[in-house]
Parts: structure tokens; C-alpha cells; sequence
């Protein structure tokens, strides 16, 4: 069965690492945030200026200086430290963040990624997004297998316009976790619970790489 | 002691003149400056270039000049959330540059910094690289950017002393510190004026030299855009 | 919490090899990681490249390091006062590379904010433009500078938490944030950890990210190079 | 009567003017700081990181946390700020200092200034002087008309390296009180009380332009 938004989420958080500094997207990569293994220390970075970014106030306590990159309220932990949005985006760049999660309309087997227009659209902007893809050294994409049409997203090229050129190193999606190896395509790791490789295939339009028996996800 | 109070909001917007580029700070409407923004709208300038990195929402933020025609051109790098705004640039009546969020920012940090130019590797490949020099440093592709050219710059700290240092709280910091530094003219404003030697010289986050004109608020609505909590269990 | 605190001096200084490039804090004997450094001449590291804006005096501070050879080479703005380091640098036993103090601040916080490259108008039309790009911005002559490429960054700062939040005091600031913000391996020193959460997160100088190892130091000297006052009236 | 070095301090402290931040370099600069007039407010900033520097300490209040660019121990006045050496480097590059004095061994009557090697003998380096001159938009030299050999030190070309180009905007000697317009040399202002103009052409090397009466400085 196809993972819900919760299910992908619960599955990124399987990547995370003990002293990993994360930055989460807008959208399921926030839930990530949810899901932390026992036993591992991370910190969430948001680029609007906070590390050590803790969950959403109680009602009532929110506080209009203290928001996410998604205009969230949030609260800070014990420990956490503000800045200015120069140092954020240094960090960013000189990677000093160890994983970014982001949501994604199509990525290619190359590890491009198009997330932030569509043409004929009114088009929002790129945010910090084009910051972090061209700077992360470990880039987590969370989206849906296919769109609303049923067209997959995972493509040999994207047909929109990029937001960054080879960066994403690994997607989940609600049927399968796939790693990115720019030479070979997309590989298949893990199929979601009763999903079947042949659905895999049938909805992934980059090259696909399929070695061996395909073990189901463990959530 | 360099004194740089001034009496209110309109007096700080002195010398503003049409056609002028000019930085607003900000993260959405957090840190943004209120009372500047109410002046300008007063003031009635016109042919305005805004860079922040939104453009406020219908009817408070940045809205607040869109709604008045004030703006002709917004270079921001998200500009989502604002029916105005999106009828305005579908009409053709305001231009819209997106730029990538970290490069505003160091664009900004740049022009306080005196540094004319710089090289980063966000947008290569993208929209955003067109015309842009390429140079590959550590065989990775980058792109030249440079320094915002600013008449004014409008920001809102927290609190600050007479001589002008500023100090923010929390998130709404952002962009603020960074465009203080690159004004030609800096107007801060802020919620507190605290007497000379109140603040910590080790806590200052935008040392006086930095800001020209400052003011406390009037009125701060701080409006929160996008209101997330937990029940209280 | 991501704990930074590691047992002391020589741990901190774990995976320090011959012939690797040395960020060093600290401004003449201000701020200089005093315990840092005395670890690694224990340690005995030889042929490091230190970039340091001063070269400390004979027997405090780097020339600690100078008297013991185990420099290759100094980077810095500023070297008078020491002896030693004037003997070996006329002996050719020391290479030294001298550049402008506000380059080499550029330089390291460049390299913590992943800018490999920027222009600055600092040196243009002396020795220290040979063999660099000029490029003129607003109608200026200006030099492309390069981030630092370092393995370590020792530095000292006030205090810190156990998630290696640092704050400084006074001038003892100067090179560390940037310095800290610039290594691959950055050992922070404090004179002291305070518990989480006591440090206010509006008033992080550098934020713990940058920070990968943190000790409290067992003693400082802060040793006063010019000690200069006015009589009491 | 030639100045001491107080009569040269005291005589750039007469550039003073009320709002600016000001940059005094070691030596004879150090001390314009004594004679500030009455009703100006002027800030002093070290570009080790501090700007609103009061006085040196009193004796036995001396901090080891807190010197100037010279490593003097010094104060910090109410409305003082520390910061670091980017920040410190950046407010100078971006011109928000509106006066810079320095020390200087040779300058030209183009502006160039030398002040940070001596071929042939040990090179201590150039600190911060390189930035402060190749930014700063309004340069006053406090130095010695002449060498100890009694050698001109107002050239037409610098015959030391120099730290920067056609940067230095004012003179002040001894002697005398010089502009400098790059396009004519040396424009003489004012006199040292009881110093002679022939003094003065006869001890300036570089070309040097005299229009009508010389008044003598008023201390």
C-alpha cells in the first residue's frame, strides 16, 4: 500500500544521523521533524534565521518574531541560536548542513531538480531553494511518484524550468526509495508495503535501475 | 555620543524621491518595518524599487505600496500569498525579479561590506544564471554576483540606544542587519529606544554607524501570516 | 543538543597532522587560543601553515610554536615584535605571506559562508596585487581574493554551552567568529561552559554549527602586550 | 616655530567634523584624539573591532579583552559596540568612516602613500593600513616634512613600496598644512607658526603649488 504524507516522512527520518544539523522543507519534509529515531541528536536549521528550531507553540504562545522558513510560528529549544540571514545562508553554503529535505514537482535521473516554477503560472519564486540545492552535499527529496495527471516525476529530464543541476542524491516517495547515481538513473532500494516493483516501473519515466530481489520499506 | 534620533516616521523619510531603489527588511511580515512603510504610502513616492525578500501580503507589508502604485519594480525571492501583487505583475503594471534568497542576502551584506562582487554557486544552471558571469572554483560552477546600489534603506529592530545600535530579537533579525548596513541612507525603527550605555557593547547586532536616521514606532501590529500550534494538551 | 564538549586540549587537537594549514584566533595576545596552541606544541605537529593576523611575542602566544619549528609558514597582516620569528624569517627558516588585515578577515568568513571568491579594492597597485585579477567595479580598481582552505581553526571565545554556542567579549572578538566560522575541524576554547539553554539564543556570536570540538581551558595568562593607562587623578 | 607631535595632532583635530566616525592610526594620529573640539561629537573607531573607544584605562582597570589596533589598552564609552574583523573591515570598505589619519614615511604629490616596508629591512607587515587607504574617502597623513636624514618625505613618486594609490587627500606636517589635488602636487594651505614658505618649498620635493599669502595655522 502507497505511503501517506506521514508514512514518507517517517521513512526519511530512517536517514537521519546522530549530530546531523537538517534543514526541512515546506510540506511533508516539515513532518520529517516528527519522526526522529530514539537515540539520535539532531538540530533543525530554518533559514530564516533559527538552529535549534523546536515544535509549534502552545495556542496562545505564539510569538511574531518567532517563525520558520514557511512563515510558521515555532518555538526555539534550549540551546537554539538566532542570526541574520547572510550567516544562514553561509552555513548553507559552506555545508555545514549535513542533510536537506525538500518537496520537488520533477527531478531527473541525473539529480536535477524543478521545484520552484511553472511556466504559465504565477510564478511564487524560489524562496532559499536554488541556495540550497546548489550548496548541499546531501539532498533528501520527499514528493508524490507521479502528479495529479498521473505523469511521473521522476523523468529522464525535467521539463521544468531547474532550480539546480545534479544535486539530489536520494527521493522517497509514497511507492519506493530510490537513490540517484547520475551515470546509471534512478536505483531502486526499498518499495513501500505491498507496492510492486512493476508499479515502480510503470510510473517512473527516467531510467530505472532494478538489482536483484527489492526489499519492502520497514516503518 | 553621535546622536541619530529623529522625531517621527515622516521626518525619517526625508529626501525620498521617485525612482529610487530601496531595501525593505523583513521575512515575511516578521521584522518588517511598519511605520516606515505607513510613511512612505504618506509621502507619496512613486517609481519605487523594492528589494525585500517578500512583498507583504493584500493590505499590510509591502501590500501597503502595491496597493498605491508606488512600486514599479519588486526584486524579491518569494513573493507567493498576495492577490494584488499577482494582479499587478499579470497587468504588466509591476516588475518582478526573483533572485535566490541566500544571494539577496549576500548581495545586501556585500554593499555593507564594501564588497563590490562575489562569487556563489546558488542558480547556476537556472533562470537565474542567465547573462550571469560563470567561473568554476574547487570544480564547481559559479556565478558573479554583486553588491545592491541602495539610496535608502528601511529596517526594524528591536531596541536600540540613541547612538543607533541595534539589537533584534528572535527571527524577525532576517534581513534586517544586512540591509542597515547597505543604505545609503539607514532608517531603523524600533519598538524601544534605550537609554545610551543600556545596551551590552558585546550585544550589538548593527553597531550605530551603520544607521542614520532612527525612530521608535508608533504602533507595531506584528502581524503573524500563518499562525501554527499545538493544542494544549 | 548535539554535545561539542570533548576532554580536554589534546583531544581537541586529535587528527592535527604534519604539513596542514592553521586558522588561528586572536588579534596581537588578544583572544589567542591560548591552550589550543600549548597542545599543539605537545603534540608536536611540524610544518603547519598558520594563519594567524599576528605571530605572537617571544614566548607567548604563536612564538610558542616558532620556537619550537614547528611552523612552515605564517600567514598575517602584522609580525613586528618577536625576535625569533625576525631570525628565522631572515634565515630562511620561515616563510611568512603577509596580507591586508581586512583581506584576511574577508578570507576566512568567506570561507564559512561558501564564497570561494570575492573582489576587494584592498592592495590594488601594490606588491600585494602580483599575480592577482584586477577588475574594476565603479569605475575602482579591485582584487579577486580566495576563500581559505583550512583543516583546523583554533579559537578562543568568553563562553560557550555544551552545543558549542560561542560568545566573545570586547575586542577579544576580532579573527575568532570568522576563523571558527572557516575551519573543517573548529576547536573552540572557553573560560567557561555554561549549562544549555543559559545563553541567550539572540546573543550566539557564533552559532554551534560551526563548532565541531569545545573544552574549557585550564588556565589563561591574557597577558597584555601594551599595557597603556592614565594615571589615577 | 616647526610643530611637535602634539602641534600636528592637535592641528588635524581642527578636520574634525561633528557626526563622524573616525579611524587614528598609531602614533602621532593617536593623539588628535586629545584635542577634540569643543561642541563636536565625533566617534572613534579601532579596526580591531570596537567603535565608541574612550581613554586609556585607568591604572590597574587595564583589560586584556580590551585594546586597540596599537594593542594599547583602552576603554569603551557608553554607546560602544565590539564586533568582529569582517564587520570592523567591512564598515571601513563601505566607506562608513569618515576619517582616516595615518602615519605614513613617504607620499606623493599624487596622493600615493607608502607606510609598511622598508626594502632591506625586516618587514613588520601592513595590518590594516592597505584596506583603510584603499577605501577610505577622505585620508589625512600626520607625519614629518623630512626623514632623519633630513630627506624630503613629500615626493613626486613614492620611492618606497606603497600601500596605496592616489589615496591620500591632506598633509600635515610640521611645517605645514598641504592638499593634495592629483592633478597639480601639492597645494600649500597653511604654515607652522614662524615656518617660512621658502622653508617649505625647500623641504617638499614633490611638486608643490603656493598661491598667494600663506596664513600661518591657528592652534
Amino acid at each position: 500500500m502507497a505511503l501517506d504524507k506521514n508514512g514518507i516522512a517517517q521513512r526519511i527520518a530512517q536517514e537521519l544521523r546522530d549530530g546531523w544539523y537538517v534543514n526541512l522543507g515546506i510540506g511533508i519534509p516539515t513532518l520529517v521533524a516528527n519522526y526522529i529515531p530514539q537515540g539520535i541528536n539532531v538540530e533543525f536549521q530554518s533559514e530564516n534565521g533559527i538552529l535549534g528550531m523546536g515544535p509549534f507553540p502552545w495556542e496562545g504562545e505564539e510569538d511574531p518574531d518567532l517563525i520558520n522558513a514557511g512563515k510558521q510560528t515555532i518555538t526555539a529549544l534550549p540551546g537554539a541560536a538566532f542570526f541574520d540571514s547572510a550567516l544562514s545562508f553561509g552555513m548553507i553554503r559552506a555545508q555545514k548542513v549535513q542533510l536537506t529535505v525538500l518537496g520537488a514537482m520533477e527531478v531527473s535521473d541525473n539529480g536535477d531538480i524543478a521545484n520552484w516554477k511553472i511556466p504559465g503560472k504565477m510564478v511564487k519564486g524560489m524562496g532559499g531553494a536554488m541556495d540550497l540545492v546548489a550548496s548541499a552535499e546531501n539532498i533528501i527529496v520527499a514528493m508524490q511518484h507521479t502528479n495529479p495527471k498521473g505523469e511521473s516525476k521522476l523523468l529522464s529530464a525535467c521539463t521544468l524550468p531547474i532550480t539546480g543541476v545534479g544535486c539530489v542524491k536520494k527521493v522517497v516517495t509514497e511507492l519506493a526509495v530510490l537513490d540517484i547515481d547520475p551515470e546509471r538513473g534512478f536505483v531502486l532500494l526499498e518499495r513501500a508495503p505491498g507496492v510492486s516493483v512493476e508499479e515502480i516501473v510503470a510510473k517512473t519515466a527516467g531510467r530505472l535501475v532494478v538489482n536483484g530481489e527489492i526489499p519492502e520499506m520497514k516503518l | 555620543m553621535i546622536d541619530k534620533r529623529v522625531a517621527n516616521a515622516d521626518v525619517a523619510v526625508t529626501g525620498l524621491e521617485d525612482g529610487m531603489t530601496v531595501l525593505f527588511g523583513g521575512f515575511g511580515l516578521s521584522g518588517i518595518p511598519e511605520n516606515a512603510i505607513a510613511a512612505v504610502r504618506k509621502r507619496g513616492t512613486r517609481n519605487l524599487t523594492c528589494v525585500s525578500n517578500n512583498a507583504g501580503v493584500d493590505g499590510f507589508g509591502l501590500g501597503l505600496l502595491l496597493e498605491t502604485r508606488q512600486v514599479k519594480k519588486m526584486i524579491s525571492s518569494y513573493v507567493g500569498e498576495n492577490a494584488e501583487f499577482e494582479r499587478l505583475m499579470l497587468s504588466g503594471e509591476l516588475e518582478v525579479e526573483l533572485i535566490p534568497q541566500g544571494t539577496l542576502a549576500e548581495r545586501c551584506r556585500a554593499a555593507g561590506a564594501g564588497i563590490p562582487a562575489f562569487y556563489t554557486p546558488a542558480g547556476y544552471g537556472t533562470e537565474v544564471a542567465e547573462g550571469k558571469e560563470v567561473r568554476v572554483f574547487n570544480g564547481k560552477p559559479h556565478l558573479l554576483e554583486h553588491a545592491f546600489d541602495a539610496s535608502f534603506a528601511f529596517v526594524k529592530a528591536w531596541k536600540a540606544d540613541p547612538a543607533g545600535n541595534l539589537v533584534f530579537r528572535g527571527t524577525a533579525r532576517n534581513f534586517n542587519p544586512l540591509m542597515a548596513m547597505a543604505g545609503k541612507i539607514t532608517v531603523a525603527e524600533v519598538e524601544e529606544i534605550v537609554p545610551l550605555g543600556s545596551l551590552d557593547p558585546n550585544h550589538i547586532h548593527v553597531p550605530g554607524i551603520f544607521v542614520h536616521r532612527l525612530f521608535q514606532g508608533e504602533h507595531y501590529e506584528k502581524r503573524i501570516e500563518n499562525r501554527t500550534v499545538r493544542p494544549r494538551p
